[in-house]
């Protein structure tokens, strides 16, 4: 059909018809170039691209730098801030109550990996259906640049002072633990943090993404590990990735000896192009090996680490009913007149 | 005041006890339906079948029953006591004197038999030979080992099974209709028939001993009444759980830890049972945390997505969800969070009952925070407030606390069976889809209708003005970051006006007044038996007419206000040290009134019994 | 009480300013060293070492200065305030009102010019054009982009040297003495020459530029005094830091957040430059522990171990230190916590300040549990208290926690230099081998000397009997695990009586009563500031002579409640919204003086100035 | 030289001339049959062989029957009691105050890997010089037999609930996260147990000991994967471990091939006889993979997994006066009189 030249072009929209507008949020507090803005801007393209309804997003961090940014995207979803390190906790009872909705947390490494660990150890276990990105910088950015559990050893300190502890590597930890898909990127990799994150959205089960987000202010100095220079210097891909969403109907052929396809929960394909020969990522103990190999080298290796697309999520596997528990109406939630009377029966 | 004890913590007093007319023979006097009962064992050693049956057979006789379990905080092999109260007036609180001792625990025996009053009568394993230790009480021997080889072949299984020939040991010396015995010991037993009739055996046995070769010669009696018809026995914990069910209830997270643990566990069992759908599909979902902090942390997220959330705890877990409770106030999400007090600081007594979390819960979290407490005085009222917490947390957006301790949540409490809750399920300020599209634009934390609560919206609700940010950080009406000092003073003006509309809504006190009495008694909670038996004391005995407050939530509701000013002196009666609800009270009366508030505090971990609040109070008065 | 504020939260009142007779020409009236200078501006910009060179400048002429920043909760590019006060009587509380504007951030820009109050004077940056705004103030442009190009070739730079320039303009405007300038850049920059030469030629610059094209119009000046002589400008977490080092502390572990980082960050270079032996080998540890929870759990493991030990933290980490604090109290364990308090409850207003943790701290910890706060009002107090703390928690082995907040904490204050300790360091009843060797047999928690405090052995200590049992859960006197009310409630009440004894021992309360004024105020900490120059006001405008009490330490010493004795009507005043220090005078004095209470509570997040208490008190008068 | 029958034979003592007496604890409180004894006699007999003063010795513990047990054995030494998963850090600071002493906690489970993992995760790092032991029932025996984070995919309740969340292995999460000294045994093996204590008590760093320690009362009975018949029926030994102190002077030959020697820090030898070729327990990645190889086919392997003799712990890192900071006399601990005029002339 010809249309009028002379019509206003309409604005380009998603699957559902909204604009990369509706996906916007407040305007940044972060410094500029902080890492953490770029990939603010890297989940409103996917969510947009995945054409997820803003409506059906629960946002939740906790408290950092990093844990401010759900206020800089997607306003229109609805975003739980809470307390530093426990925001897992939150997001497992908000998912409890309502398992119908798409979830995200943003969190950072000290908000992880430090005061947080413990809930962290216990989110990966549960595989809850949640996005977790961490946006690592190793270091505390909003108090002002102290060493976080994730800075590598020997990294300095814009004040010269030295880490001496070893560094808690997060994928490492959650694959051991049961996260269903674990990956690393980095805040400067445009297209391979997009095309996880989208690989993100198709997967039901807890995502853990390490994403390597460097802090300009407190820790972007020669020295520092979680730099851009020195990640651009070590970055090693660990494959290319490919995302093919359900809902487009492209079935391109590919080569098993060159790519590794997984076919996610919701029918999209993520497809792993081999840069490493016989790299499966759905083998647990390959993966952990190949990281602790990498650590050891000092390459900061990035991908997708490990996946199982199948496993069921904890809140699955309660057999709770379809509905969210949330809104269930009082006829449902109340037992009857009788049920009380047998119960009191009982204890006569 | 620091005074001397026995071990169980009856004051060693030689001065309070009432006298009784038994000489070692049984005498004129008969002393029937009104007595405790002491079985004294190990833990882990399966007593408590047997208790639980003789408590039953009492109660089905229509005597009134109250059943404590003083327990050690470990798993089996150290002292235990179990405590039967029968009394025809229906008083239930822990009685200071215990007059029948079934002594089974060669470690504690001569510490038990010391520390009874004369006149008292103990059941003592023939071995222990306790005859010896004194010469003013009736005693009774059974050679257990002798009488459990006949009828429980089985080696391994009599040191549970000699428990139950105790059993009906006192049912032939205090009376206590056979028939009765066995039905409260098949119902124990349940399915398990074999069990029953084993036990049964043994009980039989205990009995024809007793007919055989015991000669009564002590004043105790129970005789059948009609005061327990349509009652039901049951323990807090499990009131609570299923006042939980009733009020709709779907997602409950905790941690175990005593006493609470056993709310939880109930709950799950009763959920099973009648909460889930015919698809097979639960109606809940009730998940253990690795700690309190992600208990309440996921009762908050739950609250938050809209599901009617809880958690159950104790004092440690209480210290543990500060910081996730003052989000909860700031930010108003909803909570509900039972608080079955043990007794602190620290890991303190695991396994006695407190009231000891008052006042560190009103206030807890950093900053000005302040929270609603509800306090259930019988199985009847869990039930009840279950629901009311569930209402509250909602209607007003913040954590409710029902403060409930050990002694009310684990032991064993006759009741009116509950009534099936009337009052709709009332969800609160929710904004749904329709009303965002009529009003076009709301704001998360205005107050709208004076009264200082706002309106939400529930995540997931479909429309594009529905999403709110919360956060613990400041923000303004529109839930919006904010900094500026006058955003930050309005909304904490506000929650505190919220506060005060909460006075109105919360459990009303409830008053005994003849408006005549100048003296004033004011408790709450499990503390409360002990009044009611105080206050006949104190009429029967010194001719004192008290009038009495029961407080039943915090903010103190107007009747509370009115009682001490209506009273000269107004005597707070609670189980801690640091007089903690009397503190509250001085917060929040008329200045003026607060010389008159005096108080009653009980600390030792053992259930507060009338005759020490009775003795205290009348010191206090001067006489 | 809710009420306009402005931006900045002075209140919007159009009453309550004291009239300067400027008509926007340089009339008779010449206002010197008594005025309020604030630069508006970004975080991360820079301003903080122009601010500071100001500061010390005035300082430097020997006028009395306090400098406070109010800065936002995030690390750049938000508005930040930085308020100068030069006050010739001392004043160095906030004042409520700004004389002297810099106006930096076009973002806040016309709504600080509205806030003002008329006759104020304003220097802004020349786009802005502010001086079409009102026409009832005093206004300077100054060109700055113009200005920095010459002076700074290097453009990246620009942005942080144009601050310098205000300096130079302001200094010419109030005639402040350029050497004094130059002094206090030179120093600021330290060994950084080449900064500070580049900087010097912006504040030139910036001097030239008034001098040529400025015409004075404003009445403000500063002129040489002499009551700085030998002060020294610090801020109080810094004082805390020199405190702990020179009160032996030799364990620190700390979790960061806002406002106590700065306090260990500064140890750290104290002590890393004071505390490290010849061979290199440093005399303390501080560790970044991984959170709240483990920091204060280190430090009870370094106290017990008998280290000096402590932490700094704010309210979120107060809320999660409440369970190991109860372990503390009850174990007996020592542990010094500052709270260098900011707004909360939870997150709150981060980089605001408050004295709202005061109710939750005093309680914290389930159960029955008090603990000892100090309140230092200054720098030289912080530096007492620091020893004072430490002393206390050792003496009565408890937690002691010092009560400092965001004001005092990271504000510049002006003070005299520290005096050297000259009583020993007190390490309380410690016994050590010889003891033991003398005593043959001790028990840990036993009154030996009936103050309620017990002897302890540090471990280590070689003796066969030295060892003992630390635990949370119930203890008797041998610190063996009981369960017996009576070991229990004994134990508890040695802990009151312990509580008592603190009484006697912790910092007195200060007064400052002429015996005849029926009016009585009661402050403390940063409040205090406010309270000064309040009274002077109360006297000057109303002839209201008022008596003065300043809280230093709960729980409260005896001249606290003779002072609440002798007073009809006690104003507590204090930086909460829940009158918390009331409520714990209220629990702690006579009933019968309860009514004589009343409470000024400020909740914005600014520190309380004098005027908003001085209107408040008069119209609580009546008047 | 001959001594006369008649004399009264000098009770044994140990190399400091203590007798086993001297070691002992109160009377156990827990049910009989519990693991957790047995571990308190390995404890005692392995302290009391070694010749550790007990007075140099700080016992720690958490909540929970296992964490009641330092009460239980070496009354003459220092205890701490402390509160539900937090030891670690108590633990810490203690050893801050005085790196002098000999330190060993003893935690549960769920002491430990539900409540405690995030003190776990920061202990490990540290590497502090502390014996750690957990005694796993895979329950909470104090709170009457609750699942915790250790019990296996599909062990059941008595009442026959089944667990639906994987198990924490403690051993890799101590291996990846810097533990020094990395092992696990059975209370039921005596010889294993013993050998492994003593070699732990010549380390100097964090020695994490997994030991299996049945729950008799609640987590003994089939179904249950912590059960004394369970562990015995799959249990695999990595090695037969040898322990020779370093103040015996035995210098018995072995073999490199069918031994692996490792020389402590003290100076004593731990000898691994090989049972699996080419284990080397130095390797981390090693150890990682065999451990996670066990765990797939159902093995309870037990063994030293890793240990590194020489890396340095956190406390030996700090550069901190060779006494105990705790006793440091006021003269050592307060400046001088100038250092503060110096600090004040630097405020004028
Ligand atoms: C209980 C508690 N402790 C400490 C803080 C202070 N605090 C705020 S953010 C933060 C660390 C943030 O680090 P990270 O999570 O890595 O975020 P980043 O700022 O680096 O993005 C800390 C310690 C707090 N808010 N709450
Ligand atoms: C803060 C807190 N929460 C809960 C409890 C209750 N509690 C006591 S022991 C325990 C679990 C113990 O399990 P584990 O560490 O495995 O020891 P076990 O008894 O199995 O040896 C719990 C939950 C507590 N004491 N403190
Ligand atoms: S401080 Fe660092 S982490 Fe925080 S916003 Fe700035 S650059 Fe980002
Ligand atoms: S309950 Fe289990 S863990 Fe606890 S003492 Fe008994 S057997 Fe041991
Ligand atoms: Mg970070
Ligand atoms: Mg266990």
């Amino acid at each position: 059909m010809a249309t009028t030249s002379t019509s206003t072009p309409s604005p380009k929209v998603n699957r559902i018809g909204l604009q990369i507008l509706d996906y916007r949020g407040g305007k940044t507090t972060l410094c500029a170039g902080c890492g953490h803005n770029a990939i603010s801007e890297r989940i409103i393209d996917a969510m947009y691209e995945m054409g997820i309804q803003p409506e059906r997003l629960l946002k939740f961090s906790g408290i950092g730098c990093s844990s401010k940014t759900p206020a800089y995207f997607m306003s229109r979803a609805f975003a739980f801030n809470s307390v530093h390190g426990r925001m897992p906790s939150v997001a497992t009872g908000a998912l409890l109550a309502n398992k119908t909705m798409h979830a995200l947390g943003v969190t950072g490494d000290g908000d992880t990996v430090s005061i947080g660990a413990g809930q962290f150890v216990h989110l990966m276990r549960r595989n809850m259906p949640l996005i977790y990105v961490i946006e690592n910088n190793g270091c505390y950015g909003l108090t002002k640049g102290q060493f976080s559990a994730t800075a590598d050893l020997g990294s300095t300190l814009k004040s010269g002072v030295v880490n001496d502890l070893p560094p808690v590597d997060t994928c490492q930890m959650a694959i051991q633990l049961g996260a269903t898909f674990v990956g690393r990127s980095f805040s400067g990799d445009k297209k391979q943090l997009h095309a996880m994150l989208k690989a993100a959205i198709a997967h039901r089960g807890t995502v853990m993404l390490d994403v390597i987000s460097p802090c300009v202010t407190f820790n972007d100095h020669e020295g520092s590990t979680k730099s851009y220079k020195y990640v651009l210097e070590h970055e090693e891909r660990l494959h290319e990735l490919d995302f093919v969403p359900s809902f487009e109907n492209i079935s391109v052929d590919y080569d098993p000896g060159t790519a590794f396809q997984v076919t996610m929960h919701d029918g999209s394909h993520l497809r792993l192009r081999k840069l490493e020969e016989e790299y499966n990522p759905t083998d647990r103990i390959q993966a952990m090996t190949r990281l602790m190999e990498a650590n050891a080298k000092g390459e900061v290796l990035t991908g997708v680490f490990y996946i199982n697309a199948t496993a069921p999520s904890f809140v699955d596997m309660l057999n709770v009913t379809d509905e969210p528990l949330a809104t269930l109406p009082e006829s449902v939630v109340r037992p009857s007149r009788e049920v009380l009377a047998q119960c009191m029966e009982e204890l006569m | 005041m620091v005074v001397g004890y026995d071990q169980k913590g009856s004051r060693m007093a030689t001065t309070d006890v009432v006298p009784q007319e038994s000489t070692g023979q049984l005498g004129p006097k008969r002393v029937v339906n009104d007595m405790s009962i002491q079985v004294a064992t190990v833990n882990g050693s399966g007593s408590q079948s047997s208790n639980n049956v003789l408590l039953r057979s009492i109660f089905q006789m229509g005597v009134p029953v109250s059943g404590k379990n003083l327990f050690p905080s470990n798993i089996a092999g150290l002292p235990t006591w179990f405590t039967i109260r029968a009394n025809k007036n229906g008083y239930i609180a822990r009685k200071k004197e215990i007059d029948f001792l079934v002594s089974m625990n060669p470690e504690t025996a001569q510490d038990d038999v010391k520390s009874l009053a004369p006149g008292a009568c103990v059941l003592f394993d023939q071995p222990l030979a306790l005859d010896k230790v004194r010469d003013d009480l009736t005693f009774y021997s059974v050679p257990y080992d002798k009488l459990v080889a006949p009828v429980c072949p089985e080696a391994k299984l009599r040191k549970l099974v000699k428990n139950m020939i105790y059993v009906g040991v006192v049912a032939q010396l205090l009376d206590i209709d056979m028939a009765e015995v066995e039905k409260a010991l098949r119902r124990q037993f349940a399915k398990k028939v074999k069990a029953a009739n084993l036990n049964w055996a043994a009980v039989q046995a205990g009995y024809e001993y007793a007919k055989t070769n015991l000669v009564k010669r002590d004043p105790f009696l129970i005789s059948r009444m009609d005061k327990t018809r349509g009652k039901i026995i049951i323990d807090g914990n499990s009131a609570a759980a299923l006042g939980c069910m009733f009020a709709g209830c779907t997602v409950v997270t905790w941690y175990p830890i005593t006493p609470s643990s056993s709310l939880v566990e109930t709950m799950i069992e009763y959920m099973k049972e009648h909460r889930v759908g015919a698809d097979g599909k639960a109606t809940f979902a009730i998940v253990q945390a690795e700690d309190e902090l992600a208990a309440i942390g996921m009762v908050i997220g739950a609250s938050w997505a809209g599901a009617r959330a809880m958690t159950a705890t104790a004092g440690p877990g209480i210290s543990l969800m500060a910081e996730f409770t003052g989000l909860a106030y700031y930010a108003e999400v909803p909570a509900v969070i039972w608080d079955i007090q043990r007794v602190g600081p620290s890991t303190g007594l695991p396994t006695r009952t407190s009231q000891g979390d008052l006042l560190f819960t009103a206030f807890l979290g950093h900053g000005d925070t302040k929270h609603i407490m509800l306090f259930p005085t019988s199985p009847a009222e869990c039930f009840e407030m279950a629901h009311d917490a569930f209402d509250l947390a909602e209607q007003f957006q913040t954590p409710v606390f029902v403060m409930s301790d050990l002694d009310l949540g684990m032991n064993n409490w006759m009741a009116d069976p509950f009534t099936y809750p009337e009052k709709p399920i009332k969800r609160g300020k929710v904004l749904g889809k329709e009303d965002l599209a009529k009003l076009g634009s709301w704001q998360r934390y205005q107050d709208v209708d004076g009264d200082g609560i706002p309106y939400r919206t529930l995540p997931g609700t479909d429309h594009p003005a529905a999403a709110y940010f919360t956060r613990g950080s400041g923000h303004n009406e529109k839930a919006q970051y904010t900094e500026r000092p006058d955003d930050f003073e309005r909304n904490m003006e506000r929650l505190n006006k919220k506060f005060e509309t909460a006075r109105s809504f919360v459990p009303r006190a409830e008053a005994v007044a003849n408006g005549k009495s100048k003296i004033g008694i004011i408790a709450f909670g499990t503390t409360h038996w002990a009044i009611v038996e105080t206050r006949d004391q104190l009429r029967d005995e010194y001719q004192v007419e008290t009038d009495y407050l029961r407080l039943r939530s915090y903010p103190f509701t107007r009747e509370v206000h009115d009682f001490i000013e209506q009273h000269d002196r107004v005597y707070v009666v609670e189980q801690n040290r640091d007089a903690q609800m009397s503190t509250l009270l001085k917060l929040d009366i008329k200045a003026e009134l607060t010389p008159r508030l005096r108080s009653i505090c009980h600390i030792h971990g053992l259930p507060i019994d009338a005759r020490s609040v009775t003795d205290e109070l009348m010191t206090m008065e001067g006489k």
